[in-house]
């Protein structure tokens, strides 16, 4: 079990409110992302579930129970840290079975639990190393391991991957998510990666300055966007937006259209512009464009496209794959 | 960083420093080495000759020199452990957040800057004197006998002073270490259900253990050499009961005038010293990097 | 200055008639402006240290040394001082006290010219004495003592019947018991130089000692020294104090003494059957050390700091009293003096029983009264009064106190060589 | 760590802390409060109000010029300190960014050379300054206290110079820098904080040290430890008149201290924690 | 000018011998890349060019000049460090101007040459700030900045971009590869991302255990890998290796596949298995698949693919897709 919901959640620091009022229902078992920009409240809306931190106002209940004033360890919930605040003294064993000697669990119990979770997480052969001893991803995995013996309702994770290089962190991104697929318990999970969000989550929370602008599966989102925030921030790379007379006549303030939803011509097309840096991945080519209405955007072709630095190109949007914004930033 | 050229820079910049102390341990070392195999009495110049071992198996079957030793273990030993563990306590006092942190800090490192001779004063007339001494008031006024401290309790009394002038240096590290610690860490431990009590002790100590290695480190470097504060005020007695070896050895050089045995006695200082710094080494140098 | 001034650098004990020295040169520098002063005052172990080393080491720091009748004839013997037999008429050799001038000479010749002197006494309150209804004579036994110090004995009042030395140091508490020892007739060495503490004699000493001290003394003996002691009486709250002869004008000056209406004094005690007073003499002296670059500027200094001017200097500037005593005949021929010291008659009574030449009644190898003449008695001094205080500290027996004390002195003296 | 302490709490917390901390600071207090006092109030009992006289300052100066010893002090303090860390600095720079396997024993050494007790040397050492002119002189003064405090130097420096990266020194050689150059321009600044509490703490530990300072002085040189040697056992107990002079000796130092309070007590920590 | 030279350069750390023999040219105005795993010598061999290590053995000639003896600063190369290495106590003038003033150039010309830099690099209005007071980007910046002034004959950069955080590490790669088409002088590029690699070289030298695997333009490397290794390391995500009896069918020890090359069905191919973690990416979507002969792959399929954890599906490599490698690794 692990329902969690959020009733008119405020935090202020001081005179600084940095959540305005959240109303949160997270259902048990779901795999929950909050994203949003640096300093919009994604770990202080964490760790207020987690107990960390009192709400100002609002109340918080976990599987139907208020747990407003519970303390961290009553709630049952389970963190994982972005510097994985593992206990560096201790073996990995020990840091694993630490939560459980609080509990006073019996020597027996906690090796059990110990050497299940070591097998779940492939950390057999390290299990009487110091963290200090581990790689990155590795001591990621202890601080899950710490994380899964507890059998918490929910777990929290708040950036857990951010320490990690490029290549690691897609494939702890997948190991994350195959534990949840074979956990099944609740999770939320914390990141400002969009990539991430949109790869893990069962339902995203978008988070901007402390408030709610959306909330629904990264599809919904991608493919509609409530407002003009989250069409930016969902997607990689991101959504190019066209404003002024060029929008206005597709009938909206801003439009905004996805790399790869461009097609591309060396002849003829809407938006003339000039070729700057031509990224060949093999794969695919992103062209970074400078249009002559002034706009800097990007577009992705399939495989190779033949262009080069200062090349003359001719863009235009495919039909029905234009977002449109009014002035306010709703979606139209 | 790495290459010949630097290399050989190195040599040279490392070459002035460590030649320095080279000359001021070796010079002094070697004619100290040399006069503890003279019979060799400073007010008695002309009748110095030469007393092989003599000095040294004088030095070592004075009666005072297992008690010094013992002394200054008890000294050492002592005052680290007052200052380690009042050092931990009053550093997890003054990591609160309270009113005025600024100048409860200044208050509390102020006894690092106060001489050792002038400290012990401060100690012997002012606070420990039997007749006219603070804690002699406080006893008057609670109606008990004022203790004499040092005819009583002599070694107690130095280690008190010397702790008190120690006390800052201990708690300034160990609340650098204090504040150095990870506050995910700590509220880690208190999602993992940990008391406070436990978190001090699976987290905060183990935390602090590298520091709590430089405190005694360093604080046994200058433990060893403590005299002045004894000079001041029980002069080793009553007995030897407060005569430490490097007391012992300033008995010698400056009460007898006795420079082979003076020179004998550090010897043998520096021999014990080196036994003490090549353990604490092997044991507390591996903390430390 | 002058072209060829020269600097004298003075090497002096912080206790207050050599301080006001210091202050007291203008006539000196006026009458010779060529000679410039330099002071080094220190504490007295820390200068005995600093002084030592330099001489020894023929350093040449100081010009002009403060050192007391212990060193002089060590030092003489070395041939570390300059002699003073030449000095000039108007200082008046003779008039020092003889035996003053006895102790800081060798061979007739002296080496350090006294600044101020003293020997022991009691003192002690006649109120007290008054109210307890016991008298003490002018020349009292130890039993007398003992008697009145019981009887004058009030501990819930703060009230102790005797002060004495107990802090450790070869000047300090073995001073005193040495001098004690020698009323009681013990002495420190035999002939042969084989120390005497398993004697019945000392044993008496230090027992008598002890038991004045626990039942008598105020709390916290074991670390009085002179100064301590000093200040309980001026306090009040001793009835008799038995220590130098100096003492005598600090408890009788009411500016910093509140019994100093109150105080009567006595000769050192000695044991019945015993003539002995202690023969205690100690002269804070100016003496020049051999390795100064100035001797003779030197010599004018010592002369003139010493001499009869001097004192009425000083008489003048602070009165009779405050003149420094123990060093001449002419001071204590002086009628504003005896009118202004009352102490003068028994200081002067004191300083002329001492005979540091032979200090026992026994026969002894050594010279001095409330020490031994010898390089070593430093460190053994101060070994045994480490015993002794531990002993009064009630760390120990004084059977203890006493096998210590002996096997560590001839442990010290076999490494010495004595016999010699 | 984050949430915030009732303001209960928090003046329950300082009034404990506040307790402890005037107990540590009671003696130097008391010799403060003692030393405005007249000398019959000092030994008359308890009493923290004092009458506020500076008679005993008075007297002390007039017993013994103070500028002097504290000009000696200050000279001494800060000379040896200064020089020990133009000594240091480049030896330190070697160990931290050259090091060999031996540079962690050499360090070792290094300290262990503070060990030796100063008393038994002090006849050679006396002898040395007698034959080479530098008794009671404040240069002599100056090396001899540079020679003790130059392992700590040494190791504050080598603990400060660690944490900054090499790759700074490096970007410096590829920018055409010389050693020099890299030194001065580069590495001194960036550890001036390093260098400044190593600077402190050492002039602290110069202007305590009691032994050489005394020994090795006469009137010249003697600096405030000789200061306080004259007071410290005068005839009587004149406790008012001590606790001026220890307060004199004291003072300027404390104030030092309280003033470079944040510098210092990164330097107290003698850069080993972080 | 800027043609660098390496000849049979050795270099051994004591006892272990960490580039055992690389010969390379780089021609001038090259950008070339070295990528390869962790520990592999890139940083190494780098510094040896620098020279901030000296070579074991073997000869480097910078524009045909020998400079194996020459220290760093007189080999007129420019480095860029992966912690930046701005000096924190200098403003970015200062910072910028350092070379220069080492070189003993006149104020005026200082004055001149940082602000054209500072124009180019848009760090204008943050000159007078301390490098503490910028962002991660910006410190980039003014890092390359301090490497342009000096008209170096080549620029160094070791691993530059990794300590910025994903969305910056895109648009720094762009600048420096725009700086690159402005300057047109030699850059030689330390990375362990591939996806850098690809992006920015003129030519990439794959490296592996400090020996040189393949020289090549990235299109070369990824259509003509050399061998399984340098297929495996280049494109992103890496390309499928299967090995036995599947490969042994095309004639191959080893058969390796790119993700974006499988024909999926939910029907019928070569390869059945199952679905794992399934990643919506919105404009993609990448499947991890358990195949039912054990080897672990992953798919992309373009757009939105309808499956889901535990889903039955069967791939098959689309003609003339498949590299094929012998035993030894070498591609056939
Ligand atoms: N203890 C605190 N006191 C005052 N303000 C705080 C505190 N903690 C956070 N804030 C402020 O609250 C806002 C939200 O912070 P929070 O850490 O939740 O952001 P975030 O979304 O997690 O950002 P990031 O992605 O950088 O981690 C920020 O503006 C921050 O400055
Ligand atoms: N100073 C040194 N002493 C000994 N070994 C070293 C030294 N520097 C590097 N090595 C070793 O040389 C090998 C190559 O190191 P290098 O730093 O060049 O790798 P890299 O390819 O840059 O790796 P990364 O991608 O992690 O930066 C490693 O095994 C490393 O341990
Ligand atoms: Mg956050
Ligand atoms: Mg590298």
């Amino acid at each position: 079990m692990g329902s969690i919901t959020l009733k008119n959640v405020r935090k202020a620091f001081g005179e600084v409110e940095v959540i305005p009022g959240v109303d949160l229902t997270i259902e048990d078992g779901e795999f929950v992302v909050f994203v949003g920009p640096s300093g919009c409240g994604k770990s202080t809306l964490l760790r207020l579930i987690a107990g960390l931190e009192d709400v100002t106002s609002g109340g918080i209940s976990i599987d139907g129970k208020d747990v407003t004033d519970a303390g961290p360890a009553q709630r049952g919930l389970a963190m994982v840290f972005q510097s994985y605040a593992l206990y560096p003294h201790m073996s990995v064993r020990k840091n694993i079975a630490f939560p459980l000697k609080m509990a006073k669990m019996s020597e027996a119990e906690q090796e059990k639990r110990v050497s299940h979770a070591a097998k779940i997480l492939n950390l057999d052969s390290y299990l009487d190393r110091k963290p200090g001893q581990l790689s990155g991803g590795q001591r990621q995995r202890v601080a899950i391991g710490r994380a899964i013996v507890r059998e918490p309702s929910a777990f929290l994770f708040d950036e857990p991957l951010s320490n990690l290089d490029a290549a690691l962190r897609v494939n702890m991104r997948v190991e994350i998510s195959e534990l949840h697929n074979s956990l099944k318990t609740t999770m939320i999970y914390v990141t400002h990666d969009q990539v991430e969000a949109m790869t893990m989550a069962d339902k995203i929370v978008v988070l901007r300055a402390g408030r709610v602008e959306q909330v629904g599966s990264p599809l919904e989102l991608y493919s509609r966007p409530a407002n003009r925030f989250v069409g930016g921030f969902i997607g990689s790379p991101n959504m190019n937006f066209i404003e002024g007379e060029d929008a206005a006549r597709h009938g909206a303030h801003t439009i905004g259209i996805r790399p790869k939803h461009w097609k591309l011509s060396q002849a003829e097309g809407e938006f003339p512009g000039t070729v700057g840096v031509a990224e060949h991945l093999g794969s695919d080519t992103f062209l970074h464009i400078d249009l002559d209405n002034g706009a800097h955007i990007i577009a992705r072709a399939a495989g190779e496209f033949p262009v080069h630095h200062g090349d003359r190109i001719f863009l235009t949007p495919q039909e029905g794959r234009i977002y449109k914004f009014g002035q306010d930033g709703l979606a139209l | 960083m790495a290459t010949r050229q630097t290399q050989s820079l190195a040599r040279l910049m490392r070459a002035p420093a460590i030649i320095l102390l080279l000359i001021w341990m070796i010079v002094p070392l070697a004619m100290t080495l040399y006069y503890s195999f003279l019979n060799y009495n400073l007010l008695n110049p002309a009748s110095t000759s030469w007393a092989g071992w003599f000095n040294y198996q004088y030095f070592y079957t004075d009666p005072a020199f297992f008690e010094a030793i013992w002394n200054t273990l008890i000294l050492v030993l002592g005052v680290l452990c007052i200052t380690v563990v009042g050092g931990i306590l009053i550093a997890l006092l003054i990591d609160k957040p309270i009113f005025g942190q600024g100048i409860v800090r200044i208050l509390v490192i102020s006894p690092f800057f106060v001489m050792p001779p002038v400290a012990a004063l401060i100690w012997k007339n002012m606070i420990m004197h039997p007749s006219y001494g603070v804690l002699a008031d406080v006893a008057k006024f609670f109606g008990l006998q004022p203790v004499d401290w040092f005819a009583q309790f002599p070694l107690f009394s130095i280690i008190v002073i010397v702790a008190w002038q120690w006390l800052p240096f201990a708690t300034l590290i160990l609340l650098t270490s204090l504040q150095s610690l990870d506050g995910e860490q700590m509220e880690a431990a208190e999602m993992d259900g940990a008391s406070a009590l436990s978190r001090f002790f699976y987290l905060t100590l183990p935390h602090m253990a590298r520091a709590i290695t430089v405190v005694i480190l360093i604080q046994t470097i200058f433990l060893l050499g403590v005299y002045a504060e004894i000079l001041v005020t029980t002069n080793g007695g009553p007995g030897n009961a407060s005569t430490n070896l490097t007391y012992l050895i300033y008995r010698a050089a400056r009460l007898n005038f006795d420079i082979g045995g003076a020179a004998a006695g550090g010897i043998i200082a520096v021999i014990l010293a080196n036994f003490v710094a090549i353990f604490l080494m092997r044991a507390v140098g591996k903390n430390l990097d | 200055a002058p072209v060829m001034a020269e600097t004298l650098t003075i090497a002096t004990v912080n206790n207050g008639d050599m301080i006001r020295m210091q202050k007291m040169t203008a006539p000196f520098t006026e009458a010779n402006p060529d000679i410039e002063l330099e002071w080094v005052t220190l504490e007295e172990n820390i200068l005995r240290e600093r002084v030592t080393t330099d001489i020894a080491t023929n350093g040449g720091q100081y010009d002009v040394l403060t050192i007391g009748t212990y060193e002089v004839p060590i030092w003489a013997k070395q041939e570390w001082l300059v002699p003073l037999n030449d000095l000039p008429a108007e200082y008046d050799t003779d008039d020092l006290l003889p035996p003053v001038r006895q102790a800081l000479s060798v061979d007739d010749t002296l080496y350090a010219v006294p600044f101020y002197a003293e020997s022991a006494m009691v003192m002690y309150r006649t109120d007290l004495a008054e109210a307890a209804g016991v008298t003490i004579s002018e020349s009292p036994t130890w039993t007398e003592i003992k008697a009145a110090a019981e009887a004058m004995t009030d501990k819930s009042k703060e009230q102790y019947g005797i002060c004495l030395r107990g802090k450790p140091g070869w000047g300090e508490n073995m001073a005193f018991l040495t001098a004690m020892a020698n009323s009681y007739g013990a002495r420190w060495f035999d002939p042969e130089w084989k120390p005497q503490f398993d004697s019945a004699e000392w044993n008496a000493t230090l027992t008598d000692y002890l038991d004045m001290m626990t039942n008598y003394g105020p709390p916290g003996a074991s670390s009085n020294g002179f100064n301590e002691n000093l200040s309980l009486f001026q306090q009040g709250k001793c009835g008799i104090w038995i220590d130098a002869t100096v003492a005598a004008s600090f408890v009788t000056d009411p500016t910093s003494s509140t019994v100093a209406e109150n105080v009567g004094f006595a000769q050192f005690p000695n044991k019945e059957g015993v003539d002995n007073h202690g023969n205690w003499l100690w002269a804070w002296s100016l003496a020049i050390p051999a390795s100064s670059d100035a001797p003779d500027a030197a010599k004018k200094f010592v002369a003139w700091a010493t001499s009869k001017d001097y004192t009425a200097q000083v008489a003048e500037a602070e009165g009779w009293r405050a003149a420094p005593p123990g060093t001449r005949t002419s001071l204590y021929e002086n009628a504003d003096y005896q009118a202004a010291a009352p102490f003068a008659a028994m200081t002067l009574t004191a300083i002329e029983g001492a005979n540091t030449q032979k200090s026992s009644v026994q026969d002894i190898p050594y010279t001095g009264g409330q020490f031994v003449a010898i390089p070593e008695f430093q460190g053994i001094g101060t070994a045994v009064g480490q015993q002794f205080s531990a002993a009064l500290a009630g760390q120990m027996s004084a059977a203890d106190a006493l096998t210590a004390a002996q096997a560590n002195t001839t442990r010290e003296m076999a490494r010495a060589g004595y016999p010699k | 760590m984050a949430r915030a302490v009732s303001q209960n709490t928090k003046i329950g917390y300082t009034i404990a802390a506040w307790l402890v901390a005037l107990l540590i600071f009671f003696p130097i207090l008391y010799a403060i409060i003692t030393s405005l006092k007249t000398e019959q109030e000092a030994i008359a009992g308890f009493d923290l109000i004092p009458s506020f006289t500076l008679e005993s300052y008075r007297e002390v100066q007039s017993q013994y010029n103070y500028f002097r010893p504290f000009m000696n002090s200050v000279i001494i303090a800060i000379g040896s300190t200064v020089l020990a860390l133009i000594v240091a600095v480049p030896a330190a720079w070697a160990m931290a960014f050259a090091p060999t396997k031996r540079t962690k024993d050499i360090l070792m050494w290094m300290l262990s050379t503070k060990m030796m007790p100063a008393v038994a040397v002090l006849v050679p050492i006396y002898l040395i300054f007698l034959k080479t002119g530098l008794m009671d002189t404040r240069i002599g003064l100056v090396i001899v206290l540079m020679l003790m405090n130059l392992p700590i130097v040494v190791w504050m420096l080598y603990t400060y110079f660690r944490e900054i990266p090499g790759e700074i020194l490096e970007a410096a050689r590829m920018d055409g820098a010389t050693l020099g150059q890299e030194i001065v321009h580069v590495l001194t600044p960036m550890a001036v904080p390093g260098i400044a509490s190593t600077l402190l703490l050492n002039v602290i530990l110069a202007w305590n040290e009691a032994f050489w300072t005394i020994q090795l002085t006469t009137t010249n040189a003697a600096p405030l430890s000789a200061f306080i040697a004259s007071f410290s056992s005068p005839q009587g107990l004149f406790w008012a008149k001590l606790s001026a002079a220890s307060v004199m000796a004291i003072a300027p130092i404390l104030i030092m201290g309280w003033f470079s309070q944040k510098q210092l007590v990164r330097g107290l920590t003698f850069g080993a924690v972080k």
